[in-house]
């Protein structure tokens, strides 16, 4: 019996731990799929096998401006919530793109749903030294200090203390660099105008729960403002369970039958889709505005269920890497007030043109910036690099940019 | 006469068995000014009772024999993921998905149950351990979990769902009442010292329950799958929320069996579950207040079912005690 | 020729009876040890696959502070298992003591208040579950259950708006490894005298043995199992402080899943989990750091962020496997 | 008689852990023959039986049933056989049909179109439990409506609803009371008539004499002796039993039952629902108040109700030195008096604990040191190694486990526990219940020095003998009131005694 159990689990062992070699996807084996999901994304709105499934995976970028293999070997720490979603995913490739262009070593981590999984898994990773800089989403004291204590440059990307309290202790951090992030208040007001223009005054929040994710939080503050400076506007109910987007939805298209035109969702997934069809309330009354793209997004925008939505955050990451890189490389403090966020724009994408264009150019092969695009924020490479050019890009980050920056 | 009266029992059962169900909706039904009364509401809730129902099915099998499955929600998602995955792959379609996931979902029975036969550590503690294992196990294949499009969803639609309801609700009738392992269940579960001299096999027996609880998540993450379309991954003990309305409501449908089938004893428990959120929901609350008033009502609803009877106890004391002080006096 | 039977009988009675004598208390040894062997192992295993980075210095700092919540709960915990009792209400409870206490000092109130308020809040909760079973005879799986849902419940309404953090660097010496160790060994200490030395711990393990017997044998069942709940309350209040002082803030998530990590840790040790006299609070404390070392370990290790959960469960599943007390048999539920 | 062999087993061999239960036992049973087989408490003739009746597995050994090779993988296998058991302590599984319980793990049989036919079921139930002699129970009842003397008879219905052989009979009868008893009585000589057999476990030797054809005497897991109608004769096997002289009865021998007249413990018209009302008790210092009833009388109840372990709906119990009233175990332990349950297993010991934890249990409130509440582990040990020693309980040493003892080792630890802690009031249910006349005769021993140490015992028995051989006063409980009360003398004898419980 012993050895029936030992050779079970054995096997669920080996199963598991195989696994771990599994995923760290070689290139050369995966390129073949990127080039099926560059072909579909030609063609998105046949809602099929597209962006939201296929591998998410950048070509290997050529630093053309400098010889990577003379560049100093860096180790960099990227720390996300879950690299098991599409966005996830994405971040991940951008920072693997960026390491192997610049010749650094890119080590993955998640921290789990608590503070403490992040200060514990955080500790984990830079106990296990030779960690030559960090680049982790949010920005919360305690880990911070965590990366203090192995002295290690601590740069936040897409997410940033919104507590006067955790703000003021930030300074204190020696190795904290300052925090690049997205616009979240902007993009949630600019989705509840985009409802509100679409004619939505009776609108639902579906969003995460508080305290797992910053930038939702951020979002959902954004609805909640939205709604109390309009006196027209009124929100009928908030849901914060992130697990549950379809009973949210035909709970709010139950309970407010007639009444509910709008929804606002702080992460996009094909769940809405699916079950907005499965109610029978697509393409009618109730518009909705998201954040982040899915596989479906397309279809939707085009008939007008979808009235917003935003994307390509994972540039600031890359974002992120520079400030990093500009440290490393030649101790260069780019940011002096580090409570003070270079705050970027989101990829807006208000109708189906733009998502056509978004795909092209975000979701295809070359990532938001490529390697030599990034160089030109780093002063070792760039000379006169200051704040005050990340600030212009975060202003001037958008599809048109983009797209002139792709011709 | 007797047949009338076995009519009468039946009515009086049936009265008591919806008065939580039906009560919880009455209640919301007049604060929310009508508005959950609506038949849509109504029938939008049913629909989100299936899935739940149909989990709570599957732990109630456990449940009867005195065993916790905690992994429930893991082998469900674990189902969800790789089983989707497959039938996209193999191109079959909802037979596609349904045939995978709950052939899935029957592996993961099928080991957790081993494993308890080989082990004998308690349930709750083994299916902690396992409810790690089956989440994190489709992550080492689809690390994007899955995404359906629109043409598997039909199952979870109306009025496809509630047959699907119907279909688990009758086997899991049979199986509960018409057939000797549903009885081994409950002899099990009542006595296990004296099942196992009068010669049934409770290992075998657990180890069944397991499986066919499987094949009942089975159809739960099939559900579930085509509920949602895209599933992610999640960490540690993420996958709890998945099996949660189908494990509060398993207590309430405990309450209930006392007076109606177990089977439907099951969907009512569920539905008070449900209609409890959405109430909430319509009224205009947040999500998180509910929390608080579920495990509130639950907690009564418990504390009526363990002091069942108390009253009549005491009635009975009351009229012995003076009974036996007026023969006192008497005597004197 | 019955007598000359048994002469047969007895010599033979003797090799056979010593053998099977040394069998049992083989035996015996075997399920002592085998727990420490597991720590020891995965102790072992992380040392070499981390090229002994596991076992330096600085990472032990690491494992004091990762460790203090768990092991903390885990002695509280003991007296609540010996007695066959559980709580699945502990990681709500502590969840809602770290958000009181978060709000009290942002509203200035002394330290020591605050520390008093976040155990008071866990004594209480303790209570709440404790009377639930003791007074209204709800089994206290389901109660604790509704107990934790409803704690949840308070703790993500209050953060649902906004979190709660406190200046984080202010408050750097409440992080303090010296401190934590200390006062972990402390309460070891304290717990080890109660369960062993006193009533409180004997007692429980009797009535874990046998509630009616103990009751019959003069121990107030009601008094000493609420007794069992209120230490553990205080263990729990204990490791919340610090909790919240090692995060800084409170969040919707915060203590989430502590009551089933100290059911893993309790289960590692070989600790029985319907108690009575096996249990024994060193079990749980090795459980305790067997789940730390495991956490830790792995995450050093550098493996895919993905797996380490699984890997996780894989491992305690082998670990309890080889540890556990099967003397109950097919019996366990 | 034509002597055609049943059932024959050659060198059997079991052991639990470190003790050994059978050691090369052989056993021959005839067709048509009513075999006796008894024993000390842990001799192991519950283990032959159960070993046969395929509830446990042999070490080493074979059998041989109706002349093929016999080797039960389990109960059912074995009804399979032909071979069925009734046990001593088994008892009925709670929440379902009586059908569903004597057709328990062979349901399967009643399958139409592979579902079940509860039809059939009942009606089958219905028709054993008329062959038993209890048409009365129906197999539709629910089993928590029937009390515990048809729920026993519900278990004679499950062991005979397969129509045996070999029919095996463990200890069931001390636990029924007349109308139980003739039905068993009634089925073993239909049995007999049948040409079946019949094996027979009893501690009633006089009931052994009267009912069985052979006896086999067992003794620490060996066979002593088998005897047959002539050679048969209570002393003989008593002695056989015990491996030494016990010489006359091992009762009292005196017939003074004249006590101090300082009452030690008063109820005063105490009532319990729904087993009695308004009942006076008065105990004396030094006195053994015998309580005679029927098993399911309401005396046991009573028992409760001095101990405080059940609340009296009216009066009071109370202590009359201090004036304290009894109002619950605790304060009763607090107050120097003991209790030793009916039900030895489920309420005596804990069976899990090692003997010496069992016997401190209730002593370690007056051991703890008063400030600091530490408790050695050395004084522990002594108290216990002192009572085990005293007490002469057979164990390796304090840390064994009180499960792997016989029932007689268990009972002496129950009542090491209670002379630990040095109680004044005994309330003893059943002392000797199940356990063999070696302990037995200790027991009485050591209820006799209690008096001369001026302790107040109460015995409550089913065993008439006892009560008239123990007791100061005897006072005879029936249908919830008391019938009658009677002093020690000579001539008394069961003819007396047994009007008033009747």
């Amino acid at each position: 019996m012993k050895k029936f159990l030992a050779f079970v689990l054995a096997g669920v062992m080996t199963f598991t731990l195989a696994g771990c070699g599994g995923t760290d996807s070689s290139p050369s084996s995966d390129s073949q799929t990127a080039e099926e999901a560059v072909s579909d994304k030609a063609s998105p709105d046949n809602s099929g096998e597209t962006a939201g499934t296929s591998e998410i995976y950048f070509a290997p970028g050529e630093l053309t401006i400098a010889d990577a293999s003379e560049l100093p070997r860096y180790k960099i720490a990227f720390s996300y919530y879950a690299f098991t979603d599409k966005l996830g995913l994405q971040f991940k490739a951008a920072i693997q793109y960026l390491c192997d262009a610049y010749n650094c070593e890119a080590i993955f981590y998640e921290f789990g749903s608590t503070t403490d999984d992040q200060v514990t898994n955080t500790e984990a990773v830079l106990a296990a030294g030779d960690v030559d800089g960090l680049i982790f989403v949010g920005a919360t004291p305690s880990v911070v200090a965590v990366a203090q204590k192995y002295n290690v440059p601590y740069v936040a990307v897409c997410g940033f203390p919104s507590l006067e309290e955790e703000i003021q202790s930030l300074p204190g951090y020696e190795c904290f660099l300052g925090a690049v992030v997205d616009d979240d208040v902007w993009a949630g007001n600019q989705a509840m105008q985009a409802l509100y223009d679409a004619g939505s005054r009776n609108t639902c929040l579906s969003g995460a729960t508080q305290g797992l994710v910053k930038s939702h939080d951020d979002r959902a503050k954004a609805y909640r403002d939205y709604i109390a400076s309009h006196d027209d506007m009124n929100s009928l109910t908030e849901s914060y369970t992130m697990m549950e987007t379809a009973n949210d939805i035909s709970t709010f298209a139950a309970s407010f039958a007639g009444i509910i035109d709008g929804i606002f969702f702080t992460a996009g997934s094909d769940a809405i889709y699916l079950t907005m069809e499965t109610e029978g309330i697509t393409g009618g009354d109730v518009k909705i505005a998201a954040v982040d793209i899915s596989s479906q997004t397309g279809t939707y925008l085009q008939d007008g269920t979808q009235v917003w939505t935003c994307g390509g955050q994972y540039g600031t990451a890359e974002m992120g890497f520079a400030v990093l890189y500009s440290y490393l490389a030649d101790g260069t403090r780019l940011i002096d007030d580090v409570t003070e966020p270079v705050t970027r724009q989101y990829l807006e994408i208000a109708n189906y043109d733009d998502y056509m264009t978004y795909c092209k150019y975000v979701e295809s092969d070359i990532p938001a910036y490529t390697a030599d695009e990034i160089a030109a924020y780093i002063p070792y490479f760039t000379n006169g690099v200051t704040i005050a050019d990340y600030e212009a890009e975060a202003v001037n980050y958008s599809l048109d940019s983009l797209s002139s920056r792709r011709q | 006469m007797k047949k009338q009266s076995r009519a009468l029992r039946f009515l009086k059962n049936l009265i008591y068995a919806l008065i939580i169900p039906v009560g919880m909706w009455a209640v919301f039904a007049i604060a929310s000014g009508g508005r959950t009364a609506s038949a849509i509401m109504l029938i939008t809730t049913l629909r989100q009772c299936v899935m739940p129902s149909i989990i709570c099915y599957g732990l109630m099998l456990n449940m009867s024999v005195g065993m916790m499955n905690f992994a429930a929600g893991g082998m469900m998602l674990c189902a969800c993921i790789v089983g989707g995955n497959l039938a996209k792959a193999a191109g079959m379609g909802i037979p596609g998905l349904v045939f995978f996931c709950v052939l899935i979902c029957l592996i993961e029975g099928v080991i957790v149950g081993a494993l308890y036969r080989v082990m004998h550590v308690p349930s709750i503690v083994l299916t902690i351990g396992m409810m790690l294992l089956w989440e994190a196990l489709p992550k080492v294949f689809y690390t994007e979990g899955l995404n359906l499009t629109a043409d598997y969803t039909y199952l979870t639609r109306s009025p496809y769902c509630f047959f699907v309801l119907a279909v688990c609700l009758i086997a899991f009738y049979v199986i509960y009442n018409k057939t000797a392992f549903g009885h081994n269940l409950r002899a099990i579960g009542n006595n296990q010292a004296i099942a196992n001299s009068v010669g049934l096999d409770s290992d075998k027996i657990k180890f069944l329950s397991y499986v066919l609880g499987a094949a009942f998540l089975g159809i739960g993450a099939v559900l579930y799958a085509s509920s949602n379309g895209e599933i992610r991954n999640v960490s540690s003990l993420g996958s709890m929320s998945i099996m949660f309305d189908g494990f509060m409501g398993m207590f309430i449908a405990m309450f209930i069996a006392q007076f109606c089938d177990m089977s439907f004893a099951v969907v009512f428990g569920v539905f008070t579950m449900k209609m409890l959120s959405n109430g909430f929901v319509a009224l205009g609350m947040s999500s998180t207040v509910r929390d608080i008033v579920q495990g509130g009502i639950l907690l009564v609803l418990m504390i009526i079912s363990a002091n069942a009877g108390i009253f009549e106890k005491i009635k009975a004391n009351k009229a012995f005690r003076q009974e036996c002080n007026d023969l006192y006096l008497k005597s004197k | 020729m019955t007598d000359n039977s048994l002469v047969r009988h007895g010599d033979i009675n003797e090799v056979i009876q010593a053998e099977l004598e040394r069998k049992s208390t083989r035996k015996e040894t075997l399920s002592i040890i085998v727990p420490y062997f597991g720590l020891i192992f995965i102790i072992l295993f992380f040392t070499f696959v981390t090229g002994g980075t596991f076992a330096g210095l600085d990472n032990l700092g690491n494992l004091i502070n990762q460790g203090f919540v768990l092991c903390m709960i885990a002695i509280g915990s003991s007296f609540v298992y010996a007695h066959g009792g559980m709580d699945f209400s502990i990681g709500a409870v502590s969840g809602v003591a770290q958000l009181v206490c978060g709000s009290m000092i942002l509203k200035g109130a002394p330290l020591w208040l605050c520390f008093v308020m976040t155990i008071a809040v866990c004594v209480a909760g303790a209570c709440c579950t404790s009377g639930i079973t003791l007074q209204l005879g709800v089994p206290i799986f389901i109660g604790s259950m509704c107990v934790r849902t409803s704690f949840q419940g308070i703790l993500k309404t209050f953060c649902q708006k906004s979190d709660i953090a406190i200046n984080y660097e202010s408050y750097n010496f409440m992080n303090n490894v010296a401190i934590k160790a200390v006062i972990l060994i402390v309460s070891i200490l304290i717990g080890y005298y109660l369960f062993n030395y006193t009533v409180t711990g004997k007692y429980n393990k009797a009535l874990g043995g046998n509630m009616r017997t103990a009751e019959q044998a003069g121990v107030n069942r009601k008094k000493w199992i609420f007794i069992a709940y209120i230490l553990m309350g205080i263990c729990v209040g204990i490791a919340s402080i610090f909790a919240f002082f090692r995060t800084g803030k409170v969040t919707s998530y915060s203590g989430n899943g502590y009551e089933f990590n100290i059911m893993m840790a309790i289960a590692l040790g070989g600790f029985p989990m319907a108690g009575g006299e096996k249990s024994k609070i060193s079990s749980a404390i090795i459980g305790a750091l067997t789940v730390t070392c495991l956490t830790n370990g792995l995450g050093l290790w550098g493996l895919d962020a993905t797996l380490i959960s699984g890997v996780k469960g894989a491992l305690f599943v082998i670990i309890v496997a080889l540890s556990y007390d099967r003397s109950a048999g097919k019996l366990v539920n | 008689m034509g002597k055609e062999l049943l059932l024959s087993a050659k060198g059997v061999n079991k052991s639990f852990g470190a003790t050994r239960a059978l050691i090369d036992v052989d056993v021959e049973i005839n067709r048509g023959e009513i075999r006796g087989l008894i024993g000390e408490n842990g001799s192991g003739k519950s283990t032959f039986s159960s070993i046969v009746a395929g509830a446990l597995k042999e070490d080493s050994g074979t059998f041989v049933l109706k002349g093929a090779a016999y080797h039960p993988q389990s109960m059912v296998d074995a009804q399979a056989h032909g071979v069925s058991m009734i046990i001593q302590e088994m008892g009925t599984i709670g929440g379902i049909t009586v059908a569903s319980n004597i057709f328990a793990g062979r349901l399967e049989q009643f399958r139409r179109f592979g579902l079940l036919d509860w039809k059939r079921i009942n009606a089958s139930a219905d028709i054993i439990l008329a062959d038993i002699g209890a048409p009365e129970i129906k197999g539709t009842m629910m089993i928590d409506q029937l009390n515990f003397e048809d729920r026993k008879i519900v278990e004679i219905a499950r062991a005979m609803s397969t129509d045996p052989d070999l029919l095996i009979i463990d200890e069931t009868t001390t636990a029924l009371a007349t109308k139980g008893r003739t039905l068993i009585y009634k089925l073993i000589e239909i049995m007999h008539e049948k040409d079946k057999a019949v094996l027979f476990i009893s501690h009633d030797l006089d009931e052994l004499m009267e009912i069985c054809n052979t006896i086999t005497v067992l003794r620490d897991g060996v066979i002593i002796d088998t005897l047959d109608r002539e050679s048969m004769s209570v002393e003989l096997m008593r002695n056989l039993m015990v491996g030494r002289e016990l010489i006359g009865s091992y009762y009292r021998d005196d017939f003074d039952g004249s006590v101090s007249d300082e009452v030690v413990l008063e109820a005063s018209h105490i009532s319990l629902r729904p087993y009695f009302k308004n009942i006076n008790i008065k105990v004396h210092k030094g006195e053994i108040l015998g309580l005679g009833g029927l098993s399911d009388c309401g005396m046991h109840e009573i028992g409760k109700v001095l101990f405080g372990i059940e609340k009296p709906l009216t009066g009071e119990v109370r202590l009359v030195q201090s004036g304290r009233k009894v109002t619950g175990s605790v304060m009763a332990v607090e107050n120097a008096m003991a209790y030793v349950s009916k039900d030895r297993d489920k309420e005596s010991v804990i069976l899990s604990s090692s003997i010496e934890s069992n016997i401190v249990l209730p002593a370690i409130r007056n051991m703890k040191h008063k400030g600091t509440g530490y408790i050695s582990k050395k004084k522990e040990k002594m108290l216990a190694d002192k009572q085990i020693a005293a007490m002469s309980i057979k164990c390796r040493n304090g840390k064994q486990l009180v499960k792997e003892l016989s029932g007689g080792n268990k009972q002496k630890v129950v009542f090491s526990k209670w002379l630990g802690t040095d109680s004044d009031v005994l309330i003893l249910d059943c002392p000797t219940r199940g356990i063999d006349v070696g302990v037995k005769a200790d027991m009485y021993k050591l209820m006799m020095e209690l008096k001369r140490q001026g302790k107040a015992i109460i015995m409550i028995s089913e065993e008439l003998l006892e009560l008239i051989g123990m007791s100061d006063r005897i006072m005879l409980f029936k249908d919830g009131r008391f019938t009658g009360e009677l002093q020690r003398s000579q001539d008394l004898d069961e003819k007396v005694v047994i009007d008033y419980i009747i």
